[in-house]
C-alpha cells in the first residue's frame, strides 16, 4: 500500500474549510493521484463546527475515516477542540495564530504545532474572503501532496466562472495560495 | 436531448450521491420518486439537474410513504423507476415495500444509513440491516446489496435494477453516510454497451381492452382465507429460494491462511480488509469475508470461508446486527466469536488493525 | 324469446358478479354510476382503477380494467405514480371515508394541492365498513359507532369532515370537486363523468365524493337505509359542485 | 377471452309482464339479495317479497303487474343489476 | 364511577381482545390511543364501552404513526396508556416505537399478528416476529412477550405496563388473530392486591417553572455528531443488557429426557405442547422449550434445554422467523435442526405430532 | 453603571444562546414573538413546547419550558397526545411547513377536524431548509430550489398550499387559523398570543402559519431576504386572520 | 388429556352458524366444562362462507385449531365445500338435506354422513329464524356435548332481552333446541 | 437553578450613546450573527458594520450615534437578541 497523507481540516461554517477541501482533492485528481475527501456534517445547516477529511495517496485510499491526521488545522477555538481526537504523535497540528483563549485545550501530543497568522495576513495583505485558499496553501506548504501548478488548475476549475467576471479575482487566490505556502516555510515539517 | 448520459468509460472524482443519480441514469431509469432526507438529498439534487436533459422525470412527495407507493405505480405502469432514502424514511418505506414484497413489482431503492435510532444522526451508520433486509410484515423476500466504494454503488445500482426486473423482488442498495457525502474516484460507465440490461414491462395498461382483447390485469396483496395466501407465499417463497444461489455475493481474503477471519459489511470492510491485508503482509495468520449480499445471505460462501478459522471478529457500526445475521449462518459452527461494535461511529483500520493483533496475540479472550 | 341479460355496465367484469359487497351496500351503485360513465366515455381499454383497503377492496376484480388493489390510504400514490408514468390512462383512485381523510389525508391534501391529474372518487359512508363500523371522520355527531357506542361527542372529536370543500378551498384553476350521492344517481353518474373528463382534458386533480349506504354497520332496513343516507347525511353533507374548472354548474 | 363458463347468475331469471305487457320485469335471482332498496324506493309501491329465494338464501322481490308502470327506479337502485327493465316495444 | 374494573378473581370466558381491553383496564392503564385494524378491532370496541365507566380515555386517531405518536404524547405527560395495532399497522407503528426506543419512553402495544407481507389476510400469524423485535432503524431495545393463551394474554398486558415503565423500553404484546378472536375460559384478578404496580411519571408539565424552581425537561432524539449519538446509545445498550437476565422468560417440558426438541411460540406452541406431551406419555424422547420473550430472548435457557437435543424441530406460522432467532442464539451448538414453516395459516396439533413421529422413527432427514 | 442584559423573553433558555439557527433566520424571531407571549401570558410554567425535525429542532433546547423535540410530521399527534392526557398543560406544535404540509398533513387535517384544543405554529419558509433547500408545499412558482432548480413548474406540481386557509376551511366554531410573518412581528406576536389564549380557553384548534426567513438556502443577503418576505411571498400568502372563535378582527 | 370434542359448523354469512358456536360454548361453559371457539373470519363483512370451530372438553383446551372434528356441519353447498379438508374417518358430517347439487363434493372418508331436513323442519314447523338453533340441537343431539339444560339456560342468557319484549320466542326457540335433537335421533352416531 | 455559569455572551456588550443621550444602543457580540437584518431595517440608516467581530466571527453592527432615534426597530427585528435599546430616564 502506497503511502497516504491525512489532513484534517476544521473550521467554522463560514469559514470555507470544505471548499479547500474540495479544490485539494480536485488538485490531486488532477495530479493523477487518488482521493477521497468526506466533510463531517451534523444536523445544522451553518453554525456548528465543521471538519473537512482529505486523503490523498497514489494508490486507492482504503477507508474513509481515520484516526490520526499527518496535518490537522483548527481555524476556530471550538474547531482546536473539536480536532484534538484527530491529533496523534506524527500529526503537525496548525492552527490560526490570532485564536485566543485554546491555550489549555492544545493537544499535548503532537509531533510539531504551529500557529500561523494567516488571519491577519489575509485580512491585512490579501482579503478577507481568501482566508481559506491561504489555509489551502499552508497545507501544501506543509504537506506537498499537490504541487503549486494543480493547485491553481483546481482553483481555476472551480472559480473560472467568477475570474471570467472579476479577473483580478484569480491573481488574488494564486497570491493567496503563494502566501499560504510562505507562512509554513522553513518550519521544518516533512 | 441525448438519450445516453454516458458513452464509453469515463473517470470521475465525486460524492456518492452524484454517482447514485449517474447509476441511475446510465442504467435507463426514468424516473425517480423521493422525499429529501440527509444524507441522500444530493441523489435528488443531482437527478433533478440531470434529469430533465435526458428526458426523465422526478416527482418529490408528500412523505416516504408515497414516495414508495407513487414508485409502485410508476413500476406498475411499466416505467424503470426508483427510490432513495435514510433512517425514519426507510422505516416508513416499509409499509410500501412489503406490498411490492406481496406483489412481486421490482422496486429499487438506495439507502443511505444514517444513526439510529429514530432521527439520532444524519451522518451514518449500519444501523439499518434489520430494517432493510427484513422490515415489513413479512419474510424478508428482498436483496439487500452492502457496498463499499463509490465503484460499487455505481455498479451495483445498475445491478440493483437488472436483479429488481429480473427476479421482481424489492432491491436494496444498502450504503451509508459516508459513502453518500464522501468523493472519490471511479469509473463510470454506459452498462448498456457492457452487459445485458433487463427492460421494464407494464403491468397495466397495456395494448388492448381487458375482458374483449385480453384479460384484465387485477392485481391484489389482500386474500381472504389463510390457504389462499399460503398458497401464494409458497410460491413466491420458491422463486426466492430457488434465485438465492444465483444472487449471493461475496468477497474473501486469505481465508485459506487464516486463523482469525474479520468479517464486516459496506464502508466498514475498507477498514477491515485494510487491517487485514497490512497485517497478512507482514505474516499474521488473518483473513477476512465481506457479504456483499445481505439477503440473500451467502451462507455456504460463509461457511467454507470460516471452516480454518479459530476465531471470528465481526466489526460493524451497529450492535450486531452483522453479527446476528453471521451467527444464524453459521450455525452448527463453534468458532469462538468476538465482536467490535461501534453503532452509529465510524471505524478507521487502525482501530481494527489494534483489534486484530490483540487478538492474534491471544490478549483479549 | 330473446335471452334477458342483466343490464350491467360493459366495463364490468360479469365474472365476478354478484359483487362481494353486502346486500344494500352503495358500493355498487357507486361502481355502477363508475361503470356507466366509462362505457360513457368509451375509456374501457385505458383505464387503471386502483382499489384501497376498505370495503373497496372487494372491488379488486369487479371491472373488465386493469385493476390495482393497494393499501389502506395509499390508493391515491399509486395512482399518481401510474398516471405520471404513463399520462394516456385514465386512472381512477377509489376509497373510503377512513382512506381518504384518515390515514391517507396527506395524499389526498398533497395531490389536490399539486394539481395531480387524476380521478379520486371517495365513498363516505359515515364509518369504517370493512374493519367492523368504527368512528370514520365522516361520523356524524351523536352517530353510534363501534368506537363510539355513545355517540360521536363533538366536544371530543369535533364535527365530520369535509372533504370536497377542503380540496375546493387548496385547489386553483383546473381542479375539480363534488359531493354526489347514490340516493341521487344520475346526478352522482354526472360528476363522476365529469370528474373524468376533467382528468381526461388534462385540466386537473378531480375528486368527487360518494354518500353511500352501508345497511350492515348503520344496521339499517331498507326503510331505513334510505332514510339515513337521504335525511340524516344531507344534513352534515351537502350534495353540489364545490369547484369547477370552467364556471359553476348546476 | 370470455372462455369462462357463463357466470351461474345467468341461469336463471324470472320475468313478469308489467305495465299492460309494454315491458318485462326481470329479476335474476343469482344477483339478488335481497336488500329490499328497490322494494322501498318503487314509487307504485309494486315490489313485494318473493318465495323465490336469491343468492344468499333471502326473499327476492316480484312486481305487482297491475301497478308497475316500468318506471326504472327499482333497475337504477339496484346495486348489484340484479333487476332488468325491458321495454317490450324496443325488445321487438 | 367505580374505580376497581374488577376486584378479587373471576373466571371468565372471551374473546382475546376482551382479555386485553379487561387486561389494560385492570393495569390501570388510563388511555388507549388507537387505529382500527381486523384482528384487534374489538380491544377497541370493548375499551371505548367500558373505559367511561372507570374515567378512563380512548382518542381514535388519524392513523397508527398518529396512534404511536400521541401514545407517546400521553405517557410524557405521565398517563399509563397502551395502544394495539397489527400488520401494516405495526409497520407504521414502528416509526413512533423507534422514537420511543431512543428517548426511553415506555410504551404497551399488543400486537395482533395477521397474514403477510402487506394487507395479506386479517386472519392470523406469526409473520411479525422480525418487525416487532427489531423494526425501526435500530438495534431493537425493545420486550416482546409472545403469549399463548388468554391467560397469558391477561397476565402479560399487565406485566407489559410494569415492564415498561420499570425499563422503559418500548414493550409489545404478541399475540395473533386466533388469540384475538377466539373464546375461551380465563381467570380475570386485580393485580393490585396481587403486586406491585410500577406507577407512571410525568416526563413534562411536573409542577414548578422551569428554569426557575427545577430544570426544564429537554427531550431530544437528534444528535448533530456521532460521538455524542453513541454516547447516549451506549448507556441505553447497558441499560438493556443488564435488564437482559431479569426480562428473559421461557417454558419447557421434558428436556432433560428428549431427543428431540420441539421448539416453538405464541399460539402454535400450544399444538407442539399438546403434541409433544401425548408422545412422552406415550413414551417417546422428545420436549420442548417455548421462549415467553422473543427480545431479549431466553440464549442460555434455550442453550441448557438444548444440550441433550439429538435434533431440534421448529415450528412457526412464519418463513423461519422463530428459526433465525433459534439459530443465531443456539451458535456453537450443531444439533441438526428440522424446520416445519407455515407462513400465515394454523398449525394443528396433529401436524406437529404426525412430523415429530416421523423425525424420530428417523424417517425425515 | 447598571449592567445591561439581552432583552430576551424570560421564557427563553439563556444557556442556550446564541441559539442554533443561521444568521438572520426568521425562527429566531418566531420564537421570540412566542417566548414574548408565554411570558405575556404568564404560562412559562404550563407550556409545553414540541418542535419538529426541520431546522425547528435546534430549538429542542430553546426555552426554559418542558420541550420534546419529536419526528418530522409528527410534532403535532405528540401534542395531541400530551393535551389530552393532561389538559391543564398549554401545548405548542412547532413546525415547518414541510413537517406540517407535507409529510405531517394528516395530523394537521385531522387534528384540525377533531378540534383539538392545542395550538399549532407552523414556519413557512417556502423551502426544506433542514435538508438543503429543497421544494416545500409552500414553493412558490418559478422559484428556485435544491430539487426544482429550474424553478417550480404549476404545471408540474401545482401552486403553493395555503395551510391557514385550508383549515379554515374544514374547522367550525372555536377554532382559530391565522397567517402572520415575521416581518410583521407585532401582528404575528398577537396571533400567536390569540392562538395561545385560545388553546386556555379551551375553545379549539388554534392555528398560525408564520412567513419566515431562509437566507441560507434563499441565498439572499439582508435586503434580499427582506425583500422576499415582504414583497414576494405575500403575492402568495396573504397575512391576516381566516377564522377566528368570535368574529373576525383585523 | 381428557377427551375433546370437536365441532366444525359452516355456513353462509346470514345462516348463524358464529351464535349457535357462541351459545353451545357458553352452555358448557354453564356445565362447568372448558370450551374454545374460534371463528374462521374472512375480509368480507357478509356474504362469504363463515366457520366456526367449537371444542369443548374437561379439561384446558391445548391448542385453538384442529384439522378434522368429531362434527362437521355444512349449512350452504358452498359451505360443502368449504369443510371437506375437516372431514376424516372419525367425522359425523351433517348437512341439511335441501342443498342441492353437491353430491359429488360430500366427502368420501366421513364415518357417518347425515343429510338432515333442518330448513324444512324451520321453515314448516317452526319459523325460518330459528333454523340455526335447530341446527344446535341437532349437534347436541349428536354429541350429547352438553346437556338440554344448559343449551335452554345459554339461550336464555343471550337472547332473554328478546325473550322479555317477545316472551313466545322463548317456547319458539326451545322448540327449536329439541327437534334439532330429534331429527338426529336414532341415526347411531355416538 | 441558574446554577450554570453566566453564558459567555454576557461577558461583551458595546454601548453607544445614541438620540442625544436619551438612549443607550448595546449590541452583545456573543449573541450577534452578523445577519444585519437590523442595519436593512433601520428607518434612518444610522446602522452600519462594525469592526468588532460576532459570534461567527463576522461584523457587528453599529449606529450613527447622529442618525439613531432609539426607535427599537432593530431590536425587535434582531432575531438573536442582540441589540438592546435602553432608555436613558427610565434606567435611571
Ligand atoms: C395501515 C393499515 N391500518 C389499518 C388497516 C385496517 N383497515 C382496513 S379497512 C379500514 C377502514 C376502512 O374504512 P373506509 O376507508 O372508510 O372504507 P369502508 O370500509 O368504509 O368502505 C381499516 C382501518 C389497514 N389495512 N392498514
Ligand atoms: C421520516 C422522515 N423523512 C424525512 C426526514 C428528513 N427531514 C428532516 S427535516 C426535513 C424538512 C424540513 O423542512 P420543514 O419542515 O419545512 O422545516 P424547515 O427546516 O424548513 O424549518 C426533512 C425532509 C426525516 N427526518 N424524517
Ligand atoms: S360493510 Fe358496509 S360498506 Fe362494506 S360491503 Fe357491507 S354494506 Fe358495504
Ligand atoms: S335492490 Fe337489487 S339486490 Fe336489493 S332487493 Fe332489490 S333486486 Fe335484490
Ligand atoms: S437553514 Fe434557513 S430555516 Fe434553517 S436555520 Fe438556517 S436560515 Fe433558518
Ligand atoms: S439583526 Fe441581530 S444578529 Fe442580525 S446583524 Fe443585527 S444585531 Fe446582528
Amino acid at each position: 500500500m502506497g503511502k497516504v497523507t491525512r489532513i484534517a481540516l476544521a473550521g467554522e461554517g463560514g469559514q470555507g474549510v470544505q471548499s479547500v477541501a474540495q479544490i485539494l482533492t480536485e488538485a490531486a485528481e488532477l495530479e493523477g493521484k487518488e482521493a477521497l475527501y468526506i466533510p463531517n456534517f451534523g444536523i445544522e445547516q451553518r453554525g456548528g463546527v465543521s471538519i473537512a477529511f482529505v486523503q490523498i495517496s497514489d494508490q486507492k485510499i482504503p477507508a474513509p475515516k481515520f484516526k490520526t491526521g499527518d496535518i490537522v488545522v483548527a481555524l476556530s477555538d471550538r474547531a482546536v477542540r473539536r480536532v484534538q481526537v484527530h491529533v496523534g504523535s506524527e500529526t503537525v497540528f496548525v492552527y490560526d495564530a490570532s485564536i485566543e483563549g485554546v491555550e489549555e485545550d492544545l493537544p499535548k501530543n503532537a509531533r510539531k504545532i504551529l500557529a500561523i497568522p494567516a488571519l491577519e495576513v489575509a485580512n491585512k495583505k490579501l482579503h478577507p474572503r481568501v482566508f481559506n485558499v491561504l489555509i489551502m496553501g499552508a497545507v501544501i506548504g506543509a504537506t506537498k501532496v499537490v504541487s503549486l501548478e494543480k493547485a491553481k488548475e483546481a482553483i481555476e476549475k472551480r472559480l473560472g466562472y467568477k475570474f471570467e467576471k472579476s479577473p483580478e479575482l484569480q491573481e488574488l487566490n494564486f497570491r493567496a495560495l503563494e502566501e499560504g505556502i510562505k507562512l509554513v516555510e522553513g518550519m521544518e515539517v516533512e | 436531448m441525448n438519450d445516453k448520459p454516458i458513452t464509453g468509460e469515463k473517470k470521475v472524482f465525486m460524492t456518492g450521491n452524484e454517482v447514485v443519480a449517474w447509476a441511475a441514469l446510465a442504467a435507463g431509469a426514468e424516473v425517480m420518486f423521493g422525499y429529501p432526507i440527509t444524507p441522500q438529498n444530493e441523489i435528488m439534487h443531482y437527478w433533478t439537474r440531470l434529469a430533465p436533459k435526458y428526458g426523465r422525470k422526478f416527482l418529490q412527495t408528500e412523505d416516504e410513504l408515497s414516495a414508495g407507493f407513487t414508485l409502485i405505480g410508476g413500476v406498475l405502469a411499466g416505467k424503470k423507476a426508483f427510490t432513495a432514502t435514510a433512517g425514519p424514511g426507510n422505516v416508513l418505506m416499509q409499509e410500501p415495500m412489503s406490498m411490492a414484497e406481496a406483489m412481486r413489482i421490482p422496486t429499487v431503492a438506495v439507502i443511505q444509513q444514517r444513526g439510529g435510532p429514530s432521527t439520532a444522526t444524519v451522518i451514518y451508520s449500519q444501523q439499518e440491516v434489520n430494517l432493510t433486509c427484513f422490515g415489513g410484515n413479512g419474510e424478508g423476500l428482498r436483496v439487500v446489496y452492502s457496498t463499499s466504494s463509490h465503484q460499487e454503488l455505481f455498479d451495483y445500482t445498475i445491478k440493483a435494477f437488472n436483479t429488481a426486473w429480473k427476479y421482481r423482488f424489492p432491491t436494496f442498495v444498502l450504503a451509508d453516510g459516508y459513502q453518500a457525502k464522501m468523493r472519490e474516484s471511479l469509473v463510470i460507465y454506459d452498462p448498456f454497451e457492457k452487459m445485458e440490461m433487463v427492460e421494464p414491462e407494464p403491468f397495466v395498461g397495456k395494448p388492448g381492452t381487458p375482458g374483449v382483447d385480453r384479460k384484465p390485469a387485477h392485481l391484489r396483496n389482500a386474500y381472504s382465507v389463510e390457504e389462499e395466501l399460503y398458497e401464494a407465499l409458497s410460491k413466491d417463497i420458491a422463486d426466492y429460494e430457488k434465485a438465492v444461489p444465483e444472487l449471493v455475493e461475496h468477497e474473501s481474503f486469505n481465508t485459506e491462511e487464516s486463523e482469525l477471519l474479520v468479517i464486516a459489511h459496506g464502508v466498514v470492510y475498507r477498514s477491515a480488509a485494510m487491517a487485514v491485508k497490512e497485517l497478512a503482509e507482514e505474516g499474521r495468520k488473518v483473513g477476512y469475508f465481506r457479504p456483499i449480499t445481505l439477503r440473500p445471505f451467502p451462507q455456504e460462501q460463509l461457511k467454507e470461508a470460516a471452516r480454518k478459522a479459530k476465531q471470528i471478529l465481526v466489526v460493524e457500526s451497529a450492535y450486531g446486527q452483522l453479527y446476528r445475521l453471521v451467527r444464524e449462518n453459521l450455525y452448527g459452527a463453534d468458532i469462538p466469536l468476538k465482536t467490535m461494535f461501534m453503532p452509529g461511529v465510524g471505524i478507521t483500520p487502525e482501530e481494527v488493525r489494534e483489534k486484530c493483533v490483540a487478538l492474534l496475540d491471544g490478549k483479549e479472550a | 324469446m330473446v335471452e334477458i341479460l342483466p343490464k350491467m355496465p360493459k366495463s364490468w367484469n360479469p365474472e365476478s358478479k354478484p359483487h362481494k359487497f353486502c346486500p344494500g351496500c352503495g358500493h355498487g351503485l357507486v361502481l355502477k354510476a363508475l361503470g356507466q360513465a366509462i362505457d360513457e366515455l368509451g375509456i374501457q381499454d385505458r383505464v387503471v382503477f386502483g382499489c384501497d383497503i376498505g370495503c373497496s377492496l372487494l372491488s379488486w376484480d369487479f371491472f373488465n380494467v386493469d385493476t390495482v388493489q393497494t393499501h389502506h390510504g395509499r390508493t391515491t400514490p399509486v395512482m399518481v405514480g401510474i398516471k405520471r408514468a404513463n399520462p394516456n390512462l385514465v386512472v381512477v383512485a377509489y376509497m373510503g371515508d377512513g382512506g381518504g381523510y384518515a390515514i391517507g389525508s396527506q395524499h389526498l391534501v398533497n395531490a389536490a394541492t399539486r394539481n395531480e391529474k387524476i380521478t379520486c372518487i371517495l365513498v363516505n359512508n359515515t364509518n369504517y365498513a370493512m374493519t367492523g363500523g368504527q368512528m370514520a371522520p365522516t361520523t356524524m355527531p351523536g352517530q353510534k359507532t363501534e368506537t363510539t357506542p355513545y355517540g360521536r361527542d363533538v366536544e371530543e372529536t369535533g364535527y365530520p369532515m369535509l372533504g370536497p370543500e377542503m380540496v375546493a378551498a387548496i385547489t386553483r384553476e383546473g381542479a375539480y370537486a363534488a359531493r354526489g350521492s347514490v340516493a341521487k344517481f344520475a346526478q352522482l353518474k354526472k360528476y363522476i363523468k365529469k370528474a373524468l373528463e376533467n382528468q381526461m382534458a388534462g385540466r386537473g386533480f378531480s375528486f368527487v365524493e360518494a354518500l353511500s349506504t352501508c345497511p350492515t354497520n348503520w344496521r339499517t332496513n331498507a326503510a331505513q337505509t334510505w332514510q339515513f343516507i337521504e335525511e340524516t347525511m344531507t344534513k352534515y353533507f351537502p350534495l353540489g359542485e364545490f369547484k369547477v374548472p370552467e364556471g359553476k354548474e348546476d | 377471452m370470455s372462455t369462462a363458463a357463463a357466470p351461474a347468475y345467468l341461469k336463471k331469471v324470472y320475468t313478469t309482464e308489467v305495465n299492460k305487457g309494454k315491458a318485462v320485469f326481470a329479476i335474476f335471482p343469482g344477483l339478488c339479495k335481497g336488500c329490499g332498496l328497490c322494494k322501498e324506493k318503487c314509487p307504485e309501491g309494486a315490489l313485494s317479497w318473493s318465495e323465490k329465494l336469491g343468492v344468499y338464501g333471502t326473499p327476492t322481490v316480484t312486481p305487482d303487474p297491475e301497478l308497475c308502470k316500468a318506471c326504472g327506479i327499482c333497475e337504477r337502485v339496484c346495486p348489484d343489476c340484479a333487476i332488468a327493465i325491458i321495454r317490450v316495444d324496443k325488445e321487438k
